[in-house]
């Protein structure tokens, strides 16, 4: 009921907001592209933050305008919360009404904070997940945050349990084992809630396991549909609507027959990434991850349908098309990685696409009907592969850079953690630009006959990373979708794995993994100044949120705690010696430990009243 | 600890080598001399007389090179390794044991969770941390019956002697057993420094286990 | 009669002759009496030898474990030996062989011989001579004693990598092996250059390159090849304990390294080695046929040419080792071209001891039957030699039993019939009595025959399809009845040394007694009494053609002058042997033996621990340094004072 | 010497008595063994004559004992006459030698671009990759369609009539793949990847064995080769793409039950079920196989019994572990992977 109050009363202010916004962005028009969200994916500012990912476009924007260029350095810290747990934290807190939401690494504890208290704990939620599940976690025990849904708070823990609890009680409302650790199933992605349907799919690319999407009922928990990454067409839910548009995704079980016999059942192809949703044409956008094993000469074929994109229609889950944007993965390049949808300018005619920056390091423009590539552009260096032929959709290797058994390929760029990883970036209206968080590394890939035993890794690869050219291992890229060109770079030393937040007030923030929370001028002509920066506890690999409080300021929120598969260096105080350790994230990341130390605070930042 | 030299036909002089016996020295078991005197051309002992040659022994350590390849039945190895198993000897200083342990390492996919001693998925090995107890028959346990953080139960997929030469193999990786026991490098992708140049680290004795998380 | 003037010091000449000569040189030459004597003597003859007797010592080390490997071979699936040990057996077998027998015992021949063929006191280098057979019998000790201990190398005597290599040699076998390589290395590098020099530069005079004795020619050409080939597998296995102790990765495939390195630099070395093993052979050949035909050698210059070129060639030939390993295709027809002509300098010299034999008058007593044997023999190996040098037929036969029928021809035919015979034909210089006449034929003619039954047999198992260093076989693959012909005959073979072994004991006790020359021989070491004094020649001789003893039989001209009291050495023109200078030769000294000792440590310990070759150079460099202690001026003074 | 000398002129002959075995180099079942045979026939026939030259040369000499200086001088006079029959015949002597070796050179690279020849002339219609382990062989037959891959162990079919192209690779240390009945050899180098194309021309049966010598069960390293008809290979090649059938006895049953959850899945793959490891040779149609253990015993209930009861007892050394498993469990097991046929 008060909600509903909260809801009713903000109204006009938000209105007031928007004429304000549009008197801002009025100087700014001027030189904007013309790329705006997909509408109907993208509601009207409410000063909540509901899903990691902001809104079923995946901007990543909050309209909030008050912390603005010129006042962002008097931003002073609200109030902190510890969370007890020193894992990597990956989450972002979620903002519903006066109460936020924390969820945790394992043993994924969800915690709700009173705002309206000073971020009082109200209550906190131990699902108890099986220990079991830490050993088949590849990339340290991360968990990526709850999504806020009437009433509920729907969450995933690391051995595979989707759980929907009473968001003000903290109750359990129901709960569903999908994914079984004994093959080394986990999960850590944040759920997708829509259309009365709770998106979740497996993580464990590297265990052998074959990758799936699920859709459980939001209201029940009920298994809804299944949708494999692998396997005969019925499994992975292709029927007489999928029309893919390139030749090579077109043919019957090609899961199958772009497989070496039976592998296919192991091959990956996992789901633990981002998941968009467009309410107009009901479809859902998501990508699937590597195939397995790392070492592709065990898998001659495309390996369909790993690394690419999927459109679904999310009654049915039925496939609408597909593209595969690394064919025959080489390099471990899941592509999980955000879509944001956009309405944007395409030869001249506002065209739906969806924007992703491949983890191969192309800045994909796609189609969102049909899945024609319009544009692919390397937002970072890449030599292992030269462009994306868009007759075919292929992208064209480069032979002396293709791993082989036995013999070490030196300077592969990007890594096996691509040119992005998982962290997502922001989309920002009023500059029309995408803010991307990355890396620029190299690595040195030997490969080797893996051998498959149910829940153990199945990877058969041994890679050590490094710095790519240039010695900074982090990017924050400002990228114009439209132009197809970075506006401006801020090199990072380190690599960049927390999410970024773009904001009305034309500031972005993002976190290093050394503790540096970070402001930066949005606009194209800022050239990606800093404004403001703080030092925390620990590195940040979170995604950081905005969101007006109950005291209607604006605050900004981040938790640190560094982890996840580049911090895990720290968090599992891993030996620095070894440079393969970690899937040789080890390599390019030995100075990480003394230059921060294991947390896992939030910390909530507002302007001085 | 009954004599294992009881059966053996050293001449007396040799035992003051015994004396000092610690890790380093060799154990010359009646097994030992069988497989010594059984090939049926053992040369005749030119020159240098017997007591060079039984220094030579001690020196060159042979049970350091004996390949026993059987595993064949010896007692069951009990839910936690009981302390003082002989195997931990037998199999910790072995060079053929380490090299099988290397092998199995990789085969069964241990070096995907703790790649070359690193760490991952699990934690490293080439430190002086042991959540569980860093001797042979903790190393054993772990593998055979798991542990509750995330390492798996191998009791019914690899072999109890697999077990022992894969905790041999781990134990070198902090570079621990006879330095001439160790080997420098796989035929793979350079990773570590070579065990051979190792610091030795030192094992300590146990540290508690660390559940991760606050609640286990 | 030519004198060397020079100041007033006593030298042999016309005043100093006879008796009163003999004991000044006695004096200035002779070792200290005893032990210490025996440690320190920088003496030619006694160090060659012992070099001498510890290569047959383990000759019949090597011939044991042959024997245990043919009876292990008798019977397919044959559980007399485990494959452990097996492994061990034939990596010993070759190791010995090749490295602890053939390359020192021809060397320790040369030692021994090639002072007094030419006309010297001493070999050039003595200490280093010394040094280098401590070095040679620490290395070969060093592998016996690991492999008495269960702990021999098994990787074979080629020891390819990545067999050999840290992941799949486990322990210190391999080290061992690779260790002992450096050993024998150093010993046998420095025996080379000691031949060289000592060849080049202290000939008697007169005695022109186109004079030297044909076996003189072959350790000269022999010498050149030791310094060429075996740095390289020097260098292979010195890369080796290093990718095995310090974690280089000279042979990681993955690091780019590569397992064909170690094959290209071993087989470098390796296919010279056999040549090393049969140039030798060949010189004793011809000073055994010379002898016994009574003609010298027919077309000299040819065998010379001969002998240079096979030289040569052996440097041209490795990848035949290596035709089945995927090389470019067109590269390997240099290498077939270049095999096949080995067999052109081959066949001439063969000829040329048959005419020689033609044209003489044959005496066919022990050494010139074994030269018959070595013919026959090495005709068939070098012809199955010549089959291995096409590719296609290599890639049959390579690594079969053909190709081990096929080196045993060539190596026992070739090395080891004619140093039987060299032994039988120097024996009485060496230890101033005769070998027995009748067992020496008897142990020939079963050594020969043995010999065809034992390897014969194993031609056919190759075409067969039986593979090498197998430690069994199956049943039913038609190889049993060849396995064991193979068998008996390697034991008629045993026997038979058994009794050269017995004949050669008696003889030294019982035999009878040689003059300076019992065979009318026309070289000079045979002008000299047997054995020869520790002085090898009272006065130098002075030479004036190939047969100085035939065409002088009786007032061999010699040159006097040479300082009596101190070991006075003429050094002659290299290629003329004009006099040209004269130098100290060093005197005994028991610095070797612990530069050796010290040297040792370094090596072994280095098996252990990288930082054993700093530590262990402190020693060393000790040892060196009173080693090299001046003690008198440098002597070398012109001829002319 | 004469006995001798004459077996040695016998090679040729004895050459082609080997036809009759499965692993001999006469056997000329494969189009590159007969060129080779060939060439190794002529070969043997020049060098025979050469080896006959050189002992009637030696034999006239020891007959002759000439030379008529009795007082055993050399006399340069004298000898100079017949010194230059001798030089006649050496330079005679040594062109017959060049004559003969450049014969048998250009016969030789003549034969050898023919091997070539079929290398880069014919389109494979097989493509097998064969990898050499310690001490087993696993071969990997390779389609367009990659999911009608499928692996086996310890044996290749070839149909007759047409070249298969063998890729070869090592896993561990270096091996040589040698049928001697079909060609000559070729090493498997670690890093390297290396060809061979074999060209059957006879059904028949035959045994390739491990030529380079890898550790200790280099003995024990055979590979069972079948030459088929086209139609019958084709048979096989459907038979082998088919996973394997579920077990139906309640023994099997059991068996298959141990075989999934304990050591076998560790290191063995059967097809169609939930093992799939690969470091161990793929189970599926085992039953289809002659051999076990890399030609180490023949396929059957007892040898398999036997094999796994105690493996190191069988082939000291091998990866396949000895287990212990109880009577019961060993009945099972087997009984399990007799099903796979």
């Amino acid at each position: 009921m008060r909600h509903a109050c909260l809801r009713i009363l903000r109204k006009p202010s938000i209105a007031a907001f928007m004429l304000l916004c549009s008197a801002f962005a009025a100087p700014l028009a001027a030189q904007h592209n013309g790329a705006r969200p997909a509408a109907a994916a993208s509601p009207p500012e409410d000063g909540q933050w509901t899903m990691p990912s902001r809104d079923y476009a995946s901007t990543r924007y909050s309209g909030l305008n008050q912390i603005t260029r010129s006042n962002v350095r008097n931003l002073k810290l609200a109030f902190t919360f510890d969370t007890l747990n020193r894992k990597g934290h990956e989450a972002a807190p979620i903002v519903v009404g006066n109460m936020m939401y924390l969820t945790t690494p394992y043993p994924n504890h969800v915690w709700a904070l009173d705002l309206s208290k000073g971020g009082r704990a109200v209550w906190v939620f131990r699902p108890h997940p099986a220990p079991a599940s830490q050993g088949i976690a590849c990339c340290d025990v991360v968990n990526r945050g709850a999504m806020y849904a009437n009433g509920r708070l729907f969450f995933t823990t690391l051995d595979g349990e989707v759980f929907a609890i009473d968001a003000k009680s903290g109750h359990q409302v129901w709960r569903n084992k999908i994914g079984d650790i004994s093959k080394g199933e986990t999960i850590t992605m944040s759920p997708l809630v829509a259309e009365g349907k709770v998106l979740v799919g497996n993580s464990g690319g590297e265990m052998g396991v074959r990758g799936w999407l699920a859709a459980l009922d939001a209201g029940t928990g009920r298994l809804a549909w299944k949708a494999y990454s692998t396997g005969p067409d019925k499994d992975v839910l292709i029927g007489p609507s999928f029309k893919p548009y390139y030749a090579s995704d077109r043919g019957a079980d090609l899961g199958v027959h772009t497989w070496p016999a039976e592998a296919w059942k192991i091959g990956g192809g996992t789901v633990w990434g981002w998941i968009s949703y467009d309410p107009q044409l009901k479809m859902i956008y998501y990508g699937t991850g590597n195939p397995g094993p790392w070492n592709a000469q065990q898998r001659p074929g495309d390996n369909k349908w790993t690394t690419g994109v999927f459109a679904r229609d999310i009654a049915t889950g039925q496939a609408r098309w597909f593209y595969q944007s690394s064919p025959h993965d080489l390099f471990d390049h899941d592509d999980i990685n955000e879509q944001v949808l956009l309405d944007m300018p395409i030869h001249g005619r506002m065209t739906p696409v969806l924007v992703r920056p491949g983890r191969n390091g192309y800045m994909y423009v796609i189609d969102r009907r049909t899945g024609q590539v319009y544009s692919a552009e390397a937002y970072g260096f890449i030599n292992s592969m030269d462009g994306v032929d868009l007759a075919t959709g292929r992208v064209r290797m480069v032979k002396e850079k293709a791993p082989k058994e036995g013999r070490v390929i030196r300077n592969i760029c990007p890594t096996a953690s691509g040119v992005k990883d998982w962290n997502p970036s922001a989309f920002s209206p009023r500059t029309g630009l995408l803010y991307v968080p990355h890396e620029n590394m190299c690595m040195d890939e030997g490969v080797f006959e893996a051998n498959y035993i149910a829940g153990t890794p199945y990877v058969g690869a041994d890679v050590k990373m490094y710095a790519g050219p240039g010695g900074h291992r982090g990017v924050f890229t400002a990228w114009d979708p439209v132009r197809a060109k970075p506006v401006w770079e801020i090199k990072e030393s380190l690599p960049l794995w927390s999410g970024a937040l773009a904001t009305g007030g034309d500031v972005v923030f993002y976190g290093t993994m050394d503790g540096w929370f970070k402001a930066i001028d949005a606009s194209a002509a800022g050239g990606g100044r800093l404004l403001w920066q703080v030092r925390l506890d620990s590195g940040i690999i979170s995604q950081p949120v905005s969101y007006r409080g109950p005291d209607g300021r604006q605050y900004v929120a981040v938790v640190t705690g560094v982890g996840g598969w580049a911090g895990a260096i720290v968090s599992a105080q891993l030996d620095p010696r070894d440079p393969t350790a970690a899937l040789g994230m080890v390599n390019a990341m030995r100075d990480l430990p003394g230059r921060t130390k294991p947390g896992g605070t939030l910390y909530v930042f507002a302007l001085p009243k | 600890m009954s004599s294992p030299f009881r059966n053996s036909f050293l001449p007396r002089a040799l035992p003051s080598l015994h004396a000092g016996r610690g890790r380093g020295w060799v154990r010359l078991s009646k097994r030992r001399f069988a497989s010594l005197a059984h090939p049926p051309l053992a040369p005749p002992l030119q020159g240098g007389g017997f007591i060079a040659l039984a220094f030579l022994l001690a020196l060159a350590g042979c049970d350091r090179e004996q390949r026993d390849m059987n595993g064949q039945p010896k007692a069951e190895t009990a839910a936690f390794v009981p302390r003082g198993d002989p195997r931990s000897a037998e199999y910790e200083n072995n060079a053929f044991h380490i090299a099988q342990g290397q092998k199995w390492f990789g085969w069964f996919n241990c070096s995907g969770c703790h790649f070359h001693g690193g760490g991952g998925m699990g934690p490293p090995l080439m430190d002086d941390q042991w959540r569980y107890g860093g001797r042979m028959e903790d190393i054993v346990a772990s593998i055979l019956y798991g542990r509750p953080n995330g390492m798996p139960d191998w009791r019914n997929k690899i072999t109890e002697q697999q077990a022992w030469e894969l905790a041999a193999y781990v134990k070198s990786l902090s570079a621990h057993p006879r330095q001439d026991a160790l080997s420098a490098r796989a035929d793979e992708m350079s990773n570590t420094e070579p065990q051979t140049l190792q610091e030795r680290q030192k094992v300590v004795p146990e540290t508690k286990a660390q559940p991760s998380g606050e609640e286990n | 009669m030519t004198v060397l003037s020079g100041r007033d010091l006593p030298r042999d000449g016309e005043d100093l002759q006879g008796a009163a000569l003999h004991g000044r040189l006695e004096r200035t030459w002779g070792d200290a009496p005893g032990l210490w004597g025996w440690l320190t003597t920088t003496d030619h003859k006694r160090i060659g030898k012992r070099y001498i007797v510890t290569a047959l010592v383990f000759l019949m080390l090597g011939g044991l474990l042959a024997l245990a490997m043919r009876l292990q071979l008798a019977r397919p699936e044959s559980g007399l030996i485990s494959p452990d040990r097996y492994n061990q057996l034939f990596t010993m077998h070759g190791t010995t062989m090749m490295f602890l027998f053939a390359v020192p015992v021809m060397e320790a021949m040369a030692i021994y011989l090639v002072p007094l063929m030419i006309g010297t006191r001493n070999i050039s280098f003595p200490r280093l001579n010394a040094f280098s057979y401590y070095m040679y019998l620490a290395g070969g000790t060093l592998l016996w004693v690991a492999f008495v201990l269960n702990i021999g190398p098994d990787a074979g005597w080629f020891a390819y990598v990545p067999l050999s290599g840290p992941e799949f040699s486990p322990g210190k076998r391999t080290d061992i092996w690779a260790q002992m390589i450096t050993f024998t290395e150093v010993a046998a590098l420095a025996v080379a250059v000691e031949l060289v020099a000592t060849i080049l530069k202290q000939r008697a005079p007169g005695m022109t390159l186109a004079r030297m004795p044909l076996f003189v020619w072959g350790v000269l050409v022999t010498a050149f090849m030791v310094i060429f080939s075996m740095p390289s597998v020097a260098l292979a296995s010195g890369m080796l304990i290093a990718d095995r102790l310090v974690g280089t990765q000279f042979y990681n495939q993955y690091e780019h390294g590569d397992p064909l390195l170690w094959q290209h630099l071993f087989w470098f070395f390796g296919h010279p080695e056999v040549y090393i093993i049969f140039v030798p052979g060949a010189g004793f050949v011809s000073q055994i046929t010379e002898t016994f035909c009574r003609r010298p050698v027919f077309a000299y210059p040819a065998m010379v040419l001969a002998l240079v070129t096979i030289g040569l060639l052996a440097f041209g030939v490795w990848v035949h080792h290596m035709f089945a390993t995927g090389l470019p295709r067109m590269g390997y027809s240099f290498y077939t071209a270049a095999t096949m002509a080995v067999a052109i300098p081959s066949g001439i010299q063969i000829f040329c001891w048959i005419a020689t034999i033609w044209d003489g008058r044959p005496r066919f007593q022990v050494p010139l039957l074994y030269v018959v044997a070595f013919i026959v023999t090495f005709v068939i190996g070098g012809l199955s030699g010549v089959m291995q040098a096409s590719v296609p037929i290599d890639l049959q036969v390579h690594d079969t039993y053909f190709i081990v029928a096929h080196f045993h021809y060539v190596l026992i035919g070739g090395a080891v019939f004619p140093l039987l015979g060299a032994i039988t034909y120097w024996f009485p210089k060496i230890t101033g009595r005769m070998m027995g006449e009748g067992l020496g034929k008897t142990s020939f003619w079963m050594i020969f025959l043995g010999f065809q039954v034992a390897f014969f047999p194993m031609h056919l198992l190759g075409m067969w399809g039986m593979p090498r260093r197998v430690y069994t076989y199956p049943t039913g693959m038609g190889w049993d009845e060849m396995n064991m012909l193979a068998t008996l005959g390697s034991f008629v073979v045993a026997l038979a040394v058994l009794l050269f072994v017995v004949n050669a004991v008696h003889s030294l006790l019982r035999g009878a007694v040689a003059g300076p020359n019992p065979w009318d021989a026309p070289t000079l070491e045979w002008a000299t009494p047997s054995p020869p004094p520790q002085y090898n020649f009272a006065h130098i001789p002075v030479v004036a053609s190939r047969t100085p003893l035939w065409d002088n039989r009786h007032h061999l001209p010699v040159v006097t002058g040479l300082r009596v009291d101190d070991r006075e050495l003429l050094l002659t023109t290299v290629m003329e042997a004009r006099p040209d200078l004269r130098e100290a030769s060093p005197l005994p000294s028991i610095w070797p033996l612990w530069a050796a000792i010290s040297t040792t440590c370094l090596f072994i310990s280095s098996i252990f621990t990288p930082w054993a070759v700093l530590v262990g150079a402190f020693p060393v460099a000790a040892a060196l340094t009173a080693w090299f202690w001046p003690k008198s001026p440098p002597s070398p003074e012109p001829v002319i004072e | 010497m004469r006995r001798r000398g004459a077996s040695l002129m016998l090679l040729p002959l004895l050459a082609l008595a080997g036809c009759g075995g499965i692993q001999t180099i006469g056997g000329r079942e494969g189009r590159e063994a007969a060129l080779i045979d060939d060439l190794f026939t002529l070969f043997c026939i020049v060098t025979g004559l050469f080896f006959a030259a050189v002992m009637a040369f030696l034999f006239a000499a020891y007959w002759r004992r000439g030379g008529h200086r009795a007082d055993r001088m050399p006399d340069e006079g004298a000898t100079a006459p017949r010194d230059r029959g001798l030089r006649i015949a050496l330079f005679a002597w040594t062109a017959a030698v060049i004559g003969g070796l450049m014969g048998l050179a250009v016969a030789s690279f003549l034969t050898d671009r023919s091997l070539a020849y079929s290398t880069a002339a014919g389109r494979p219609v097989v493509s097998i990759e064969l990898i050499g382990n310690q001490w087993w062989w696993e071969a990997r037959y390779h389609f367009p369609d990659p999911s009608q891959n499928f692996r086996t162990a310890n044996e290749i079919h070839l149909p007759t009539g047409s070249a298969a192209m063998i890729t070869l690779k090592a896993n561990d240390v270096i091996h040589s793949f040698w049928v001697p009945n079909l060609a000559g050899k070729q090493d498997l180098i670690p890093g390297r990847v290396t060809d061979i194309v074999l060209t059957p021309t006879k059904v028949g049966r035959y045994r390739a064995q491990c030529a380079e010598y890898c550790g200790l069960q280099h003995a024990h390293m055979a590979l069972d080769v079948t030459v088929d008809t086209p139609a019958d290979y084709a048979r096989w090649l459907a038979a082998q793409t088919r996973p394997a059938a579920a077990p139906t006895t309640p023994q099997a049953i059991a068996g298959y039950r141990f075989f999934m959850t304990r050591q076998c899945s560790a290191c063995h793959a059967v097809a169609g079920t939930p093992a799939g490891a690969g470091v161990g040779p793929d189970l599926t149609h085992l039953m289809s196989r002659r051999t076990i253990a890399a030609g180490t015993l023949p396929n059957g209930t007892g040898p398999l019994h036997a094999w796994i009861a105690d493996p190191q007892g069988v082939k000291p050394g091998a990866n396949m572990p000895y287990i212990g498993l109880d009577a019961d469990e060993l009945h099972n097991v087997v009984a399990y992977l007799e099903t796979l046929k």
